[in-house]
């Protein structure tokens, strides 16, 4: 308690240090909430709710760092790695769809999770007896530019990352809108059976949106293992979170997924201060069930008609 | 009847299989506790419509009520989890049973209490949003009870040796496991066929139906959950007797273990069906045993293969798939019944899609 | 004079912008038919929910019996002993007809104790007597999901008066059911009105059921009443007309 | 401004309703008694009793000879159910035919099978003039739009509700080389529906259950098929706006020169609308006929019109 | 030439967390085997024996390595047994083990709990963990004396994961700065699936400790490693366990220089057998036995498995039978100089002649620092 104590007068001691975790977070929270976008994204069109999400994040990540660190002579750089995982990963997503979301997508919801976290257990296993367990990560070539005395640090690697996110999530914001592929999405998302009637074939949809979003959270992955660091078993905590956003924010709130991403971003480095990090993880959940149960709450008052 | 016959041979074998495979005791005894927890699983999710992914709370709760019941009748909880330098506790054999009998139950009474609280604040939330907020439930209190440096924290909790001869202990914990199993069983098979039966069947098909016709879906959907939280609990309250050493996240809330295997078993043999957790948790358990030992390292990869392939390419399960093929073995009528009304005989039930 | 069961006064619903209920007041009469119409989105349906308790209301009571029932949830009305169908029929799709009708015994009765019995041969001999009133007789135990469309209505029906309900309200019973089925269930509808005393208040764009079954009409319009009376009045009322039933 | 918006637009409704209705046969549902009673099996048992053996020849006569869509010997169902039974159906062009049937008889099975929705057993689906006639059986439902003219407008809601009129419009014309013509199909159709024109911005959601239908119907225009099967256009909807939608129709057929193939529960309407008709029962053809013929069949008024 | 075997068996680490270590573990374990095979097997009597371990995966996971100790016991009737990889695995097991009166030499659990439970069949060769960094917090207060200050104006920085054996190393720090009455300014544990600790290292730049302890297995080190760099802490000592496993000086470079790692074991030490020869020896012949350890530090985790198999040896030939009371009493009594240090038991069965060194990494080479009586170069303080 008195910890507590302390710890929370230290953002007041040091007011730039809010600066500093605000930065963190947003950093981190950029990556949550890619993460949760592409969970949005096959949730709301083909309501499969992927557990498998944060396996493809790491997945991503160690293409990466297989092509940057690994390769010998033939290693790529490590930038390039963050398309090559978006495009490997795009393979790995269209295999998957093929061989088994294919089945389970218009079912029950448990299917998809039941089905889903198959595919995760075994992507983080077969990663594990690729790799092994250690913890990996790529060291970029780059500074660290050190602000405000020193309190706020801004690794180069991270802010580029953060930049690539950024320009990720822009660009699929901008497809999703723009293009007819991303229209069609859109279109198969509110009603399959009527895209169809329209001459949309719904099973490339599917299988696009599914490559998609695993793609994305490859790309993720690629960014995570320049600026933080991987293991084949960390893919649940990115899976965790991709949820928690995604039902704070709510399905088809996609720009809201992103604000989510960056505000659970923000708010577990807060408690991580305050309460200290091995409540980092509760924090998440705790948030989660609090964000429910308010909803829930709110709907009690506002029901559903029904017709 | 042939029923009954069926019933005694299986009651039977399961009293003599710890004499028979007395190598393999531990693993029979884990074998009831799969079908512990599926069938539990399988009150909500399957005969309610309620997917819970955090029924593994429940065995973590009843674990960990139990140890630390059965520490604090004999020494002060705090220094007992906490102590680092040469003191040594010991245990009087009775003290060691109160903790598990008395224990154990208390565990299962505190799972039925949190239950109705966290029903009352959860079974609002429907379909992927209730699993959610339930697996969310159990993470957090994994995480919260590793932080609570009193029961041991991080640490887990250590408890006492069987006092006694250590075979004879297996037994012990082997027909506790049993009891409960079949206790279990023996319930759930006369409560699927009352009207209480119907009412949670009516629920999992259409809620809001099942409201618009008067049935207080909360208070059904409470009692259920408390129930199975009351035998998951107790379930949990032996394990850690038996497994003697325990930690918050990897053993007593194990979310991704335990926790998702229990669903999975549902699943395998068949959601909805009496008979679907028992089977689905033997296959289960003989699966996972056998790749355990035969396929090192790769063993994982199986059974998320064996996951995926149960629920892509056999969604219904083993007995739902049974019931297709042999609807009538279940009582369900695919003929229509030409004849007129007669005058119903007494004693006339529903046929019970419980089976 | 006969006795309302039900007294809607002044009652408002908007959701977000759109104004669904605004000011409605209307009375169903014990033991009548009341019938419902008006245009699409003209908040018949809505209506319907506010009384039987599936959202709050903005302004207004609603009485049964005499009592307020606006705060009310949905499962405590309906052990009142009002009931509603859907326009979309619900019933049990992975359960027997009988099944079906089980679960619908009226719950008001019961005790949480009632609830551990199996079905007693009065429910049962009950259930077979409805199935068999509404010609499901011979289906009675095949799942209710492998039934058509216009049979998964008169089950819903079915297990309606197995509830025993005071009132029952019915959104659009024969949208889609084939007509001469429809003269069958506006059959059944009247005797169940005329020898189980049940009060009907309907929804319905058949004129063809409604002058026929209706003892009073409301009309509904952009979710204001518009006009109310008997079927003849209704017919002929200009302004009915040109809201809602084009020229004849 | 809304408002007047809103009354602008009833008032023009109203016209075209009463136009409607001065055209129309009848209006709306028709009235009359409901004397006669029967119950589901006796429908089924009777409507068996009076089939005749209807031979292609008459389906063929009825066609004028000339079929520009024939149905030939079709089995089909869902899964591995089968619910028709050797169907045979035969229009030609600028034709219209309804189906009419009990509940469950497999109406929209029909108009499924056709544009390939479910599974087909055996028989086969033709198009084309004379001796071009092309085989369409095997065609994907997306193909079908694309490469055979055929549009569905299904029995339910099936508009896109999150997208704008406007938008829903696009996606008509998904199949179109270019967006731009899509756009400019668009603008033919607010052209020629101003009703619509004034809530091309509005989310379809908002739209009331007429708006809808006739948005779905000019959706399906806008690749401008040469086939159109409708089911149940008049389900659900006010007295009104089923003498506006068969307005509709009617105009397509005799002004554009579409063929129709059509369900409608509300007999009497479909059958005063077609040229042809067919009586469905148990997946198996019972009557064929002019629409008129079967009208003033006596058997057919008692089981199908409600006496 | 013909020996018999005797059976051991190991449940071990190969898949989940701690599976890298698991593998380090293992090939301990096997290379001690071959080289024991190789020096003509164990004489009991005038009969050769060469070992063979049944190993199974206990993924990292207390509830699995106990069952599967059962299942050594019982369905592979198993006699003696290796240790798992963890304190964690080896707390799961060490009942059973005693259950079932199955001497168990361990080699790898280390968490001082585990030798209060009054086993009689566990004996570990290793250091008990709260060894591990203690010598770092008696650094910390030798410098500080050095530096004309008391100790007790050090302030301490702890972070360290919440498992069994990272409490332990903790528990033993705590202990020692009490001593020096130090003020323990941060004091957090960490979630185990850890890939930031930004927030914690915050807390170290704002609050300033001269000692910054972190455990938290191979990935703890990692993490740390890099975002001290990255956040640049200029905290003047941190201290550590796992740098050796986790590669810091491969994978950070000069990020990682001037970390203090604790060590169980260090090639450079005077250690020596007629087994293994010298430390060094063991050094270059394990990386010629297993090709994936060239160009890194052989981790001490190999080593004390290797160890481990050679206590098994040596009982079993003072015993001079197979009968499991008579070799558990001849482990007991062991009194043996190894390459790995010496190894004598104390009655509670911990290992408690040989110390814990600490080294310092100094231009991506890991020199040992303390105790004095081991070291090689001298410390570098403030670490940069
Ligand atoms: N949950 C809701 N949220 C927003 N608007 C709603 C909701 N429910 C109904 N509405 C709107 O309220 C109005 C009245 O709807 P209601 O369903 O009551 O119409 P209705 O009279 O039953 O029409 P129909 O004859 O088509 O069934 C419509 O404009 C509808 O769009
Ligand atoms: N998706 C489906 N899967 C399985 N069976 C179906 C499916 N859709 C319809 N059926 C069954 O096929 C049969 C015919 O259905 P269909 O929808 O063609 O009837 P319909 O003549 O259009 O009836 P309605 O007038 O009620 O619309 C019915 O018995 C129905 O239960
Ligand atoms: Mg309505
Ligand atoms: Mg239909």
């Amino acid at each position: 308690m008195d910890q507590i104590i302390s710890n929370f007068n230290l953002l007041f001691q040091f007011p730039t240090v809010n600066l500093k975790i605000i930065i963190d977070g947003v950093m981190v929270g950029a990556l949550f909430a890619l993460a949760a976008y592409g969970l949005a994204l096959v949730w709301g069109v083909m309501n499969v709710k992927n557990l498998a999400q944060g396996d493809f994040v790491i997945a991503g990540g160690y293409v990466a760092w297989f092509s940057s660190t690994q390769m010998g002579e033939y290693s790529i750089h490590p930038l390039l790695g963050v398309p090559l995982a978006f495009i490997v990963l795009w393979g790995v997503g269209w295999i998957v769809y093929k061989l088994v979301i294919n089945r389970v997508i218009e079912r029950d919801l448990f299917t998809s999770l039941l089905a889903t976290f198959g595919v995760a257990i075994m992507t983080a296993q077969i990663l594990n007896l690729l790799f092994g367990s250690d913890t990996q990560s790529i060291q970029l070539p780059y500074e660290t530019l050190h602000l405000f005395g020193g309190v706020v640090d801004l690794p180069i690697a991270k802010l580029i990352g953060v930049g690539l996110a950024g320009v990720l999530a822009l660009g699929v914001v901008l497809f999703m809108r723009y293009s007819r592929t991303g229209q069609a999405i859109r279109a198969t998302a509110q009603d399959p059976r009527a895209a169809r009637v329209l001459g949309i074939n719904t099973d490339r949809i599917y299988a696009f949106t599914f490559s998609l979003n695993a793609a994305i959270c490859g790309a993720a992955g690629a960014i995570i293992v320049m600026a933080w660091v991987i293991q084949p078993f960390y893919g649940i905590v990115y899976s965790i979170r991709a949820f928690v956003v995604v039902t704070a924010a709510g399905l088809g709130n996609l720009p809201g997924v992103i604000a989510a991403g960056l505000g659970l971003g923000v708010l577990e480095q807060y408690g991580a201060l305050i309460f200290g990090i091995g409540y980092q993880q509760a924090i998440a959940v705790l948030l989660l069930l609090i964000v429910l149960i308010i909803r829930l709450a709110q709907q009690q008052r506002v029901r559903q008609a029904l017709q | 009847m042939s029923k009954t016959l069926f019933y005694i041979a299986i009651l039977a074998i399961s009293l003599i299989a710890p004499f028979a495979f007395p190598d393999y005791k531990t693993q029979l005894a884990t074998l009831w506790l799969m079908i512990i927890v599926s069938l539990t699983w399988d009150m909500t999710g399957g005969q309610m419509g309620y997917n819970s992914l955090g029924n593994i709370f429940f065995y973590g709760a009843g674990m960990y009520v139990a140890g630390v019941f059965g520490i604090g009748i004999a020494h002060d909880v705090g220094a007992y989890n906490n102590a680092f330098s040469g003191d040594v506790f010991k245990f009087t054999p009775t003290e060691y049973f109160v903790g598990l009998f008395v224990g154990s139950l208390l565990g299962g009474v505190f799972c039925s209490v949190s239950a109705l609280i966290l029903g009352y604040l959860l079974f609002g939330l429907r379909g992927p949003y209730f699993a959610i907020g339930t697996l969310g439930v159990a993470v957090a209190a994994g995480e919260l009870v590793a932080n609570w440096e009193w029961i041991g924290g991080g640490q887990g909790i250590s408890l006492p040796v069987y006092p006694y001869d250590l075979e004879q202990g297996k037994d012990v914990f082997y027909f506790m496991f049993m009891g409960v199993g079949v206790a279990l069983f023996a319930f759930l098979a006369w409560l699927y066929n009352t009207k209480f039966g119907a009412a949670i069947n009516a629920i999992r098909d259409d809620e809001e139906k099942a409201e618009g016709l008067g049935i207080d879906t909360l208070r059904y959907k409470l009692f259920t959950w408390a129930i199975a939280a009351f035998f998951v609990g107790i379930a949990g309250g032996i394990s850690g007797y038996q497994l003697i050493h325990f930690e918050p996240l990897e053993s007593a809330f194990q979310t991704i273990n335990l926790g998702i295997f229990m669903v999975v078993c549902a699943l395998l043999g068949g959601k909805g069906t009496l008979w679907g957790p028992v089977v689905g948790a033997i296959l289960f358990h003989v699966f996972k045993e056998v790749t355990w030992n035969y396929l090192l390292g790769w063993q994982w990869v199986a059974l998320g293969a064996l996951i995926v392939v149960t629920v892509v390419y056999f969604q219904e399960g083993i007995v739902g798939w049974v019931r297709r093929q042999k609807p009538e073995w279940f009582g369900i009528v695919v003929e229509e019944d030409t004849g007129a009304r007669a005058k119903p005989t007494t004693g006339a039930q529903p046929a019970g899609a419980a089976e | 004079m006969t006795q309302n069961v039900i007294e809607v006064n002044g009652v408002s619903k908007a959701f977000g912008g759109v104004q669904a209920n605004k000011d409605i007041s209307l009375t169903v009469p014990d033991g009548k038919i009341t019938g419902l119409i008006g245009p699409n989105g003209s908040g018949k349906t809505t209506l319907f929910n506010s009384i039987v308790g599936y959202h709050p209301i903005d302004e207004g009571s609603i009485r049964f019996e005499g009592r307020e029932i606006s705060k009310l949830r949905v499962q405590q009305i309906a052990r009142l002993g009002l009931l509603r169908t859907f326009q979309q029929t619900r019933i049990f799709k992975n359960m027997n007809c009988v099944e079906n009708m089980l679960i619908a015994v009226p719950h008001r009765k019961m005790t949480m104790l009632d609830m551990f019995d199996r079905a007693n041969p009065e429910e049962m001999e009950r259930a077979e007597m409805l199935l068999e009133f509404v010609g499901l007789y011979s289906k009675r135990k095949l799942t209710a999901g492998s039934l058509s469309f216009g049979q998964q209505k008169l089950l819903e029906f079915a297990m309606a008066l197995m509830n025993e309900p005071k009132v029952l309200l019915l959104d659009e019973p024969t949208a889609g059911i084939n007509p001469t089925l429809i003269n069958g269930l506006i059959d059944r509808l009247k005797k169940a009105n005329s020898e189980f005393g049940i009060t009907l208040l309907i929804i319905e764009h058949n004129m063809r059921v409604i002058m026929n079954m209706a003892d009073t009409i409301y009309c509904l319009a952009h979710g204001k009443m518009l006009a109310s009376g008997t079927p003849e009045d209704i017919q002929n009322d200009q302004r009915v007309i040109d809201a809602y039933l084009g020229a004849h | 401004m809304a408002n007047n918006e809103r009354d602008a637009s009833l008032e023009k409704a109203e016209a075209q309703a009463a136009e409607a209705a001065r055209r129309a046969r009848s209006a709306g549902y028709h009235m009359g008694g409901v004397e006669t009673v029967l119950s589901v099996d006796e429908v089924t048992r009777q409507a068996k009793s009076l089939s005749e053996e209807v031979p292609v020849s008459k389906l063929e006569a009825l066609a004028g000879h000339d079929p520009y869509l024939s149905v030939e010997d079709l089995d089909a169902g869902y899964g591995k159910m089968q619910i028709l039974h050797g169907i045979n159906l035969r229009v030609a062009r600028k034709q219209s035919l309804c189906l009419i049937g009990p509940n469950g008889a497999g109406k929209s099975t029909v108009l499924h099978a056709i544009f390939g929705f479910n599974n087909i057993f055996s028989g086969s689906i033709k198009i084309g003039d004379g001796a071009n006639k092309r085989d369409i059986t095997g065609l994907s439902a997306n193909e079908k739009l694309r490469q055979a003219g055929i549009a569905y407008i299904l029995q339910d809601k099936s508009v896109f509700p999150g997208m704008t009129v406007e938008e829903n419009l696009w996606m008509g014309g998904f199949l179109m080389d270019k967006p731009s013509e899509a756009r400019t199909a668009a603008e033919r159709v607010f052209d020629k529906y101003p009703r619509l024109a004034a809530r091309r911005k509005h989310q379809a959601k908002v739209l009331s259950g007429g708006e809808r239908r006739l948005l779905e119907i000019s959706r399906a225009l806008v690749m401008n098929p040469e086939i159109l099967l409708v089911d149940e256009p008049s389900i659900g909807l006010e007295p009104r706006f089923i003498d506006m939608v068969f307005e509709i129709l009617h105009d397509l057929q005799h002004v554009e020169g579409k063929t129709i193939v059509m369900v409608e529960q509300n007999a009497k309407k479909g059958l005063e609308f077609a040229d042809i008709g067919y009586v469905l029962v148990s997946g198996e053809i019972a009557i064929a006929g002019k629409g008129d013929e079967l009208l003033e069949n006596p058997k057919v008024g008692q089981l199908f019109l409600g006496g | 030439q013909d020996c018999d075997t005797i059976e051991l068996g190991a449940a071990i680490s190969l898949t989940g967390k701690y599976a890298t270590n698991g593998m380090h573990t293992q090939n301990g374990y096997e290379f001690a085997i071959d080289k024991i095979a190789e020096a003509g097997g164990v004489q009991i009597g005038d009969k050769c024996y060469n070992f063979n371990v049944t190993y199974y995966d206990d993924e990292s996971k207390g509830d699995r390595a106990a069952t599967l100790a059962e299942r050594l016991i019982q369905q592979d009737e198993v006699q003696y047994m290796l240790g798992p990889y963890s304190s964690g695995m080896t707390k799961a097991i060490a009942p059973v083990t005693e259950k079932y009166k199955i001497p168990m030499i361990e080699a790898e659990g280390a968490s001082r709990s585990l030798f209060n439970k009054g086993y009689k069949y566990l004996f570990a060769v290793l250091s008990t963990s709260e060894q591990y960094l203690a010598e770092a917090v008696n650094l910390a207060a030798d410098v500080a004396k050095e530096n004309g200050k008391d100790p007790s104006e050090v302030k301490l920085a702890v972070a360290v994961e919440n498992d069994p054996f990272s409490l332990d190393i903790r528990a033993g720090v705590l202990e020692d700065a009490a001593k020096y009455d130090m003020d323990v300014v941060i004091d957090e544990k960490l979630p185990r699936d850890l890939s930031d600790m930004s927030a914690i290292l915050t807390k170290v730049s704002l609050i300033k400790p001269d000692l910054l302890v972190v455990s938290g297995h191979s990935k703890g080190a990692a993490t740390a490693v890099r975002q001290i760099e990255e956040q640049n802490i200029q905290t003047p000592m941190v201290a550590m366990t796992h740098c050796e496993a986790a590669d810091v000086t491969g994978n950070y470079g000069d990020a990682a220089n001037g970390i203090l790692c604790a060590t169980q074991w260090a090639e450079t030490l005077k250690y020596e057998d007629p087994i293994f020869g010298t430390a060094a020896n063991f050094e270059k012949e394990f990386k010629e036995a297993y090709p994936e350890y060239q160009g890194k530090t052989v981790p001490y985790q190999s080593a004390q498995a290797a160890a481990a198999v050679y206590v098994f040896k040596d009982a079993f030939e003072r015993a001079g039978t197979l009968d499991k009371d008579a070799v558990r009493d001849a482990i007991a009594e062991t009194d043996l100089m190894t390459f790995y240090g010496g190894i004598k038991f104390s009655d509670a069965g911990n290992n408690i002649a040989k110390p814990m060194v600490l080294r310092q990494i100094q231009d991506g080479q890991y020199n040992v620092v303390a105790p004095a009586k081991f070291a090689s170069h001298d410390l570098i303080y403030p670490r940069k």
